[in-house]
């Protein structure tokens, strides 16, 4: 209504949220990207990675199921893709940090890589006392 | 068509950003000194294609491809699950 | 709307049937093995499922020569170049009745052959039951893709027969080896098929050969790009996956292995009915689709001369190495090679002496070989090794065995009045026709040596004292029969030779060059049940 | 661990040689027989499937299933599909055939495993994503023949519930919840029996002297028996659901068994193939 | 302009799947350990699918071969017809995915087995059969 | 187990099942429906036993409105502060971080809420949870910043609105 | 406006590009866990080759057995046995 006739203003506003969220979507994957390159350790890179997933694929997915709510040209077909973005949205903020913790958990357990550079390792030194 | 145009022009203006952020994580997938570098690195690819798929199929105006999103994210858990169990547990069944 | 002239419904169905009963009750095998834990009940349901589909191909044969023109069923109800087809003609339904004989034949002699407490006899038969489906549905499917499918159950169900003796480090060996290049094999025939469907559009047999041959079907139109190069390379992975499959001479190593160290059925079974579902294809592929053609006529005529040559190497192979083996089933396993060395020379002669030696050695080499392993099994079994020098004398123990191994023998080697004899000499008269005489002496040559490493296996057997006493070597009568019927029949394939080769053989290798009714019948369908489609 | 530097030149000489040869022959022949052009059209055979799949108006062709793939994977081509099943079924067995040890019980883990599985966080979100997996794939298989998908997806999909259980629980929470070979084999084996009997069904129908095919789905000119393509709400394209529901149970069923067979330990074959 | 780009992409297309099959092949050929030689011959499985995919695929605003009504008119139908792309190679590929897939597993299964019995890997070592 | 307890906790799983049925299908056809209804049913008495240890937990209407305002805080408030915090470290020439292993102790008791305090730390960057400790009650947290390794500040910085809404929505 | 197919095609070379490198370390790779991790990453490469041919159903198969199936059954096969491949 504002920008786009086709729309009407609810629509218009998803359709705003999503571009905006996509947008959040893409800065972060380059920036998780880069970070990943970046990044000296596998502990640290955790983080960027944690940039890539959740600020490069949950929020733009989430913005994906607004805009193509919005979007009545698509037809019946916009269900389709906001639904398979949405639970994919949401299987990704389920599993996501379970695989990077499971990943962690595994690195310092196996001991093939070291936690470098570090300013201090709690685990190291509890890791007798957690043996179930 | 002045909707559908503008919404193509947008996503294929950001389609570049998508290659560059994926060589970026190939890189770190081909270097990774450790497998679970590699491993999260995939991950990190996975979800970064699940957000490009889709895009592009509002791109191609077609929803039935959005499926194969949801397959990719969880086959992806699957292979932490079980990247991280190997190195974990000698015997994968334990 | 009266598609089959009036049959009764079972002759119309039987050649469909007989794979789909043999894999569903594949299927439902596990099923009984889980819940009666009792070997009879699992012998008589394979054997009777052995039996249906027996005589289920007998019905097939006979209803294709009942007709006189290769018979098509529409599976699914679709006509030909939409939906995949059997298209069996005479001597496709010849060779699915022989094997589904020697089958079941292999079946009743695995009852006894197998100890009772033998474990795991539920998935051999599983397994077995699946290779029968297998080898059914590629000598009768018209679809190339369909070949694909039923080759792959074929091939999985063999490495799983290979390997069953698990717990023997030579069973898992020869195992991996025959699968993965057989994997490698399968795969090159998709990919084969992949450059049919690019340059034909179609997956149909007949519809394939029509197409090289400037005519068209319905709904499929015009062929894409360009004719020769697709169909060139088509051929080309064709024949190497199919010669790998069946064991040919540059590609005989996985099969060495794999009739040396598995059971004896199952290598009789690999050796005389596996192979031959190779050797139908390539005949099927070489002559029926494709010789003939202008498009093609190079690329075919350089495929035979491919086929011939591999043949001569294969026989030459064969016969040399043959008799410089120690152990039993490895003897037997060179001499499986040299005998599809004479089928692919006869193959590759293409001419209708050629194909009527092809068909005709096929068979009676599925017949004598299989003889020839299963007697074999016997003194494995009863002196504990496959080694020459650990059975000898054992023959003794065992007159009817020894003397129906010397029958085998003889027929593989050669010597009238068996049935190998008559082969080879139609195989003579087809070379000889084409001017190829000093070929002639190369497989006599090989005859003569072949007959030596058999005569080592029965010196070694027979002849030698006894080491000891082996104690009862005569097998059971559910053992001795099979192999009995067996040894009459090499004989009477081989005295009563001219009414068999005029009332069977001949006319069923003659349906192999009529690729105009192979189209024409295929046509009718297409045409009277695809009015009114629009593209 | 030695690992010898020493690799024999004539193996990649040899491996070379046939790459190089493959990769020249399949360039020279895609060149001519396909073109490189991107082709604007497709096949006339794959329109013919594409219009008729579900053509109201022509049903003397059609399939009922508005997925042009589904259709032709159980009906068109649905014979492939019966063997392709039978393929992945004999291969289970094959493997089953293989790893099988005589006078050893199904459940025989405890003791040998610890039966720890991973740390608490991934336990429990294993337990959302198996609830999650096993509605989501239930939904793939009964919309195989309206939307992508069908059972061979829906079977893979779903095994992702077995195959987080075993790493993240270990294998005796399969064994302690009664998900053992005993079990499954029996479900698999009924899977692809419905399989056989649906494609076999109409051909016996046959041999009573009503026209029909093997693995027949909708009736047709020549053939007069099929099955009735839906009821009341429910959309079946014919036997295509059915097909799609037991391949479904089927391949679940068959990749846990799998699944089980490979996470033995194997500290057990160590203990038998000693002796 | 767009013409001369698509070719040159679907040469290189071609070149790319060539390469994979001779780095397949190779694998198979040459190296040495086995579930090696397993992961070479799925990417060849693999890249035979890619191959026949890419037969069917068609130029200019292409769509799946699935149409999201029950029941489309008949003009819906002959655009369906005249957009979507080929439905056949993908039928075939859905299975010789699964047929690939179960070698692979049956594949796995023996070499898991040599091991068990011999106590190694590599094809080379693993050779006790001999005439 | 009584039947009542058995038959809620099956009902609310279903609900939930059922949901994501009509979303995964995608449509709201009778057809569909049903299909949803008969399967959610049955997966939910499969499982229901595995996922609710307490019936009446589902049907506690407050703990979805925490839920909900926590879904709000934690995507808006919580993401932002992360992202921008990590995203400048990456940019950074520099590349300022200070990294190390450091004990984060927690004071809840039910699974799903260690877990739902776990897995936020984890997803937010900057933080992630490599090991958990549940009879001593600590995570094992990576920490980009170690700002001081004692007990009290990574509370206060990593997990106190984590744990102050997770209380509220499982304990 | 720009031709949606177009953008398929060359997403269809990076993605083929990127499924060519990680096959080539795949079997060069001596570590077989890490050659199992390149090409799972190959087989998703493929997979979205799939998904911009416009083959849905492909995908979610392929997923499945090329990402998961394969790496996880290659996974119990390197556990049960040596992970190093000796050359």
């Amino acid at each position: 209504m504002f920008i786009f006739p086709e729309l009407n203003p609810l629509e218009e506003i998803a359709l705003i949220i999503g571009i905006i969220l996509t947008l959040i979507g893409v800065f972060c994957d380059i920036v998780g990207s880069i970070g990943m390159v970046r990044f000296p350790n596998f502990f640290v890179r955790l983080h960027a990675a944690t940039v890539g997933t959740i600020g490069g694929a949950v929020y733009p997915l989430f913005g994906i199921t607004l805009m193509s709510l919005a979007l009545n040209y698509l037809g019946v077909m916009r269900y389709f893709i906001a639904t398979g973005a949405f639970l994919t949205a949401i299987a990704i903020v389920l599993t996501a940090p379970v695989g990077s913790h499971a990943l962690a958990r595994a690195a310092h357990r196996s001991k093939t890589v070291p936690v470098e550079p570090k300013v201090c390792d709690f685990l190291k030194e509890d890791e007798r006392l957690i043996e179930e | 068509m002045a909707l559908e145009n503008f919404i193509s022009t947008f996503i294929v203006v950001l389609l570049p950003a998508f290659l560059i952020s994926l060589s970026l994580y190939a890189i770190r997938v081909i270097k990774g000194p450790s497998v679970t570098d590699m491993v999260l690195a995939i991950d990190c690819i996975t979800y970064d294609l699940c957000f490009l798929m889709g895009l592009l199929s509002i791109l191609f105006k077609i929803g039935f491809l959005m499926v194969a999103a949801l397959a990719l994210a969880l086959w992806a858990y699957v292979l932490d699950v079980y990247v991280a169990k190997y190195l974990e547990a000698r015997e994968v069944g334990d | 709307m009266e598609i089959y002239p009036p049959l009764p419904p079972i002759m119309i169905h039987s050649l469909a049937l007989a794979p789909v009963t043999a894999i569903v009750s594949a299927f439902a095998m596990p099923l009984i093995g889980l819940t009666i834990k009792n070997r009879k009940v699992w012998d008589a349901f394979a054997l009777t499922i052995s039996t249906i589909v027996f005589i289920l191909t007998g019905i097939g044969y006979a209803t294709v020569r009942y007709l006189g023109k290769p018979f098509v069923y529409l599976l699914g109800g679709w006509p030909p170049p939409v939906g995949i087809v059997y298209e069996v003609d005479e001597f496709a339904a010849l060779l699915g009745l022989v094997s589904a004989f020697i089958i079941w034949l292999v079946v009743i002699y695995g009852v006894k052959y197998f100890d009772s407490n033998e474990d795991g006899m539920e998935w051999y038969y599983t397994m077995l039951l699946g290779l029968e489906a297998g080898v059914l549905g590629c000598i009768y499917t018209g679809d190339v893709f369909n070949v694909f499918v039923l080759f792959e159950v074929l091939s999985i169900t063999s490495y799983g027969l290979v390997a069953f003796w698990n717990r023997r480090g030579e069973c898992i060996e020869a195992a991996i080896k025959y699968s993965l290049i057989g994997a490698l094999a399968t795969t090159i025939y998709f990919l084969a098929v992949t450059f049919i469907y690019a340059s034909l559009g179609t997956l149909n047999m007949a519809d394939i050969a029509a197409k090289i041959r400037g005519l068209f079907f319905p709904v499929t139109g015009e062929p894409y790009g360009s004719i020769a190069l697709g169909v060139g390379l088509f051929l080309a992975l064709s024949i190497w996956a199919f010669t790998v499959e069946a064991g040919v001479a540059p590609n005989h190593f996985r099969v060495l292995d794999a009739y040396q160290v598995s059971p004896s059925t199952v290598a009789a079974l690999l050796s005389a009915v596996a192979a031959n579902v190779g050797f139908y294809l390539l005949a099927r592929y070489l002559i029926t689709l494709l010789s003939g053609a202008r498009a093609v006529e190079t690329i075919v005529n350089a495929g035979l001369l491919i086929v011939l040559i591999m043949g001569l190497v294969s026989i030459i192979v064969g016969s040399f190495l043959m008799i410089v083996q120690s152990d039993v089933n490895r003897i037997l396993a060179y001499s499986s090679v040299l005998n599809y060395g004479y089928v692919c020379l006869a193959i590759g002669l293409a001419t209708p002496l050629g194909i009527i030696a092809a068909l005709f050695h096929m068979i009676n080499h599925a017949v004598a070989k299989t003889l020839i392993f299963l007697t074999a099994g016997v003194y494995v079994k009863a002196s504990g090794t496959r080694r020459l020098d650990g059975m000898e004398g054992v023959g003794r123990y065992a007159p009817i065995t020894s003397a129906l191994m010397v029958i085998a023998a003889l027929a593989l080697a050669g010597v009238p009045p068996f049935n190998g004899f008559v082969s080879k000499l139609i195989l003579y008269e087809a070379l000889l026709e084409v001017n190829l005489a000093p070929l002639v002496i190369i497989i006599v040559l090989s005859s003569a040596l072949s007959l030596l490493g058999y005569l080592k296996i029965i010196y070694h057997a027979y002849t030698k004292p006894p080491m000891k006493d082996y104690g009862k070597v005569e097998p059971p009568k559910a053992m001795l029969w099979p192999m009995i019927i067996l040894a009459a029949l090499c004989i009477i394939l081989g005295v009563a030779s001219p009414w068999i080769y005029d009332m069977f053989i001949e006319p069923a290798a003659h349906t192999i060059f009529e690729t105009d009714k192979f189209i024409e019948v295929a046509y009718e369908f297409a045409e009277k049940l695809l009015i009114g489609v629009r593209i | 661990m030695v690992i010898s530097k020493v690799r024999p030149r004539s193996e990649i000489i040899i491996g070379l040689g046939v790459a190089l040869l493959l990769v020249l022959t399949l360039f020279a022949v895609i060149a001519g027989a396909t073109g490189f052009t991107p082709k604007e059209d497709i096949r006339p055979l794959a329109k013919f499937y594409l219009y008729y799949a579900i053509n109201w108006y022509e049903k003397k062709f059609w399939a009922a299933s508005p997925e042009a793939v589904n259709s032709m994977v159980w009906d068109y081509r649905g014979y492939d599909t019966l063997y392709e099943t039978s393929v992945f079924f004999l291969a289970i067995i094959g493997a089953i055939a293989v790893f099988r040890i005589p006078g050893v019980k199904d459940v025989f883990s405890k003791g040998i495993l610890s039966g720890r599985g991973l740390s608490l966080i991934v336990k429990t979100i294993t337990k959302l994503v198996i609830a999650f997996v096993l509605i989501v794939s239930i939904a793939i298989a009964v919309h195989g023949n309206l939307t992508p998908g069908g059972g061979f997806q829906a079977g893979s999909a779903i095994s992702i519930a077995t195959l987080l259980a075993i790493a993240a629980f270990s294998r005796i929470f399969l064994e302690e919840r009664k998900i053992t070979t005993k079990l499954m084999l029996p479900i698999r084996v009924l899977g692809v029996l419905g399989i056989g009997l649906l494609a076999l069904g109409p051909a016996l129908i046959a041999l009573s002297g009503i026209m029909s095919f093997v693995i027949q789905n909708q009736p047709k000119p020549w053939a007069d028996w099929g099955f009735i393509p839906g009821v009341g709400p429910f959309w079946l394209s014919g036997n295509q659901f059915f097909y799609n529901f037991f391949e479904f149970v089927a391949v679940g069923a068959g990749f846990t068994v799998i699944y089980l067979i490979f996470s033995i330990p194997e500290l057990i074959y160590k203990r038998v193939l000693k002796k | 302009m767009t013409s001369i780009v698509s070719q040159a992409l679907w040469i290189y297309f071609y070149i790319t799947l060539i390469g994979l099959i001779a780095i397949a092949v190779y694998g198979i050929v040459v190296r040495p350990n086995l579930l090696k030689k397993i992961i070479a011959l799925s990417i060849l499985g693999d890249t035979a699918n890619t191959f026949i995919i890419f037969l069917g695929f068609r130029r200019g605003g292409a769509a799946v071969p699935i149409i999201p009504t029950i029941k489309p008119t008949l003009e819906e139908l002959l655009w369906f017809k005249e957009t979507a792309v080929d439905p056949l190679p993908q039928c075939l590929v859905i299975t010789a995915i699964v047929i690939n897939m179960s070698v692979t597993a049956f594949l796995i299964a023996l070499a898991i087995q040599l091991y068990r019995l011999y106590g190694t890997l590599d094809v080379r070592k693993a050779v006790r059969l001999r005439g | 187990m009584g039947v009542l307890e058995r038959t809620l906790k099956i009902v609310a799983v279903a609900v939930m099942l059922f949901a994501v049925f009509i979303i995964a299908s995608a449509s709201v056809a009778p057809q569909d429906i049903i299909y949803g209804i008969i399967f959610s049913i049955a997966v939910a008495v499969v499982v229901s036993e595995l996922l609710i240890a307490k019936h009446t937990k589902p049907y506690d209407i407050k703990r979805w409105f925490w839920t909900i305002a926590y879904t709000f805080y934690y995507f808006i408030v919580a993401e932002y502060k992360a992202h921008s915090d990590v995203i400048m470290r990456i940019l950074h020439p520099k590349m300022p971080i200070k990294p190390g292993i450091v004990r984060v102790p927690f004071h809840v008791n039910t699974d799903y809420a260690i877990v739902t305090i776990a897995n936020s730390i984890t997803n937010t960057p900057g933080t992630v949870v490599v090991d958990l400790d549940t009879k001593r009650k600590y995570f094992y947290v990576h920490w980009i910043n170690v700002k001081a390794p004692d007990e009290k500040t990574t509370f206060e910085n990593i997990s106190k609105m984590f744990e102050y809404f997770a209380k509220r929505i499982f304990d | 406006m720009i031709e949606a197919t177009l953008i398929a095609e060359i997403l269809l070379a990076f993605s083929l590009t990127l499924a060519l490198i990680f096959a080539y370390l795949a079997i060069r790779e001596r570590d077989l866990i890490k050659a199992i991790v390149f090409s799972a990453l190959q087989s998703v490469a493929f997979a979205y080759a799939y998904y911009l041919l416009f083959a849905p159903d492909i995908v979610l198969a392929y997923i499945a057995v090329g990402v998961g199936i394969y790496s996880i059954l290659l996974i119990y096969g390197v556990s049960k046995t040596e992970r190093y491949e000796e050359v």
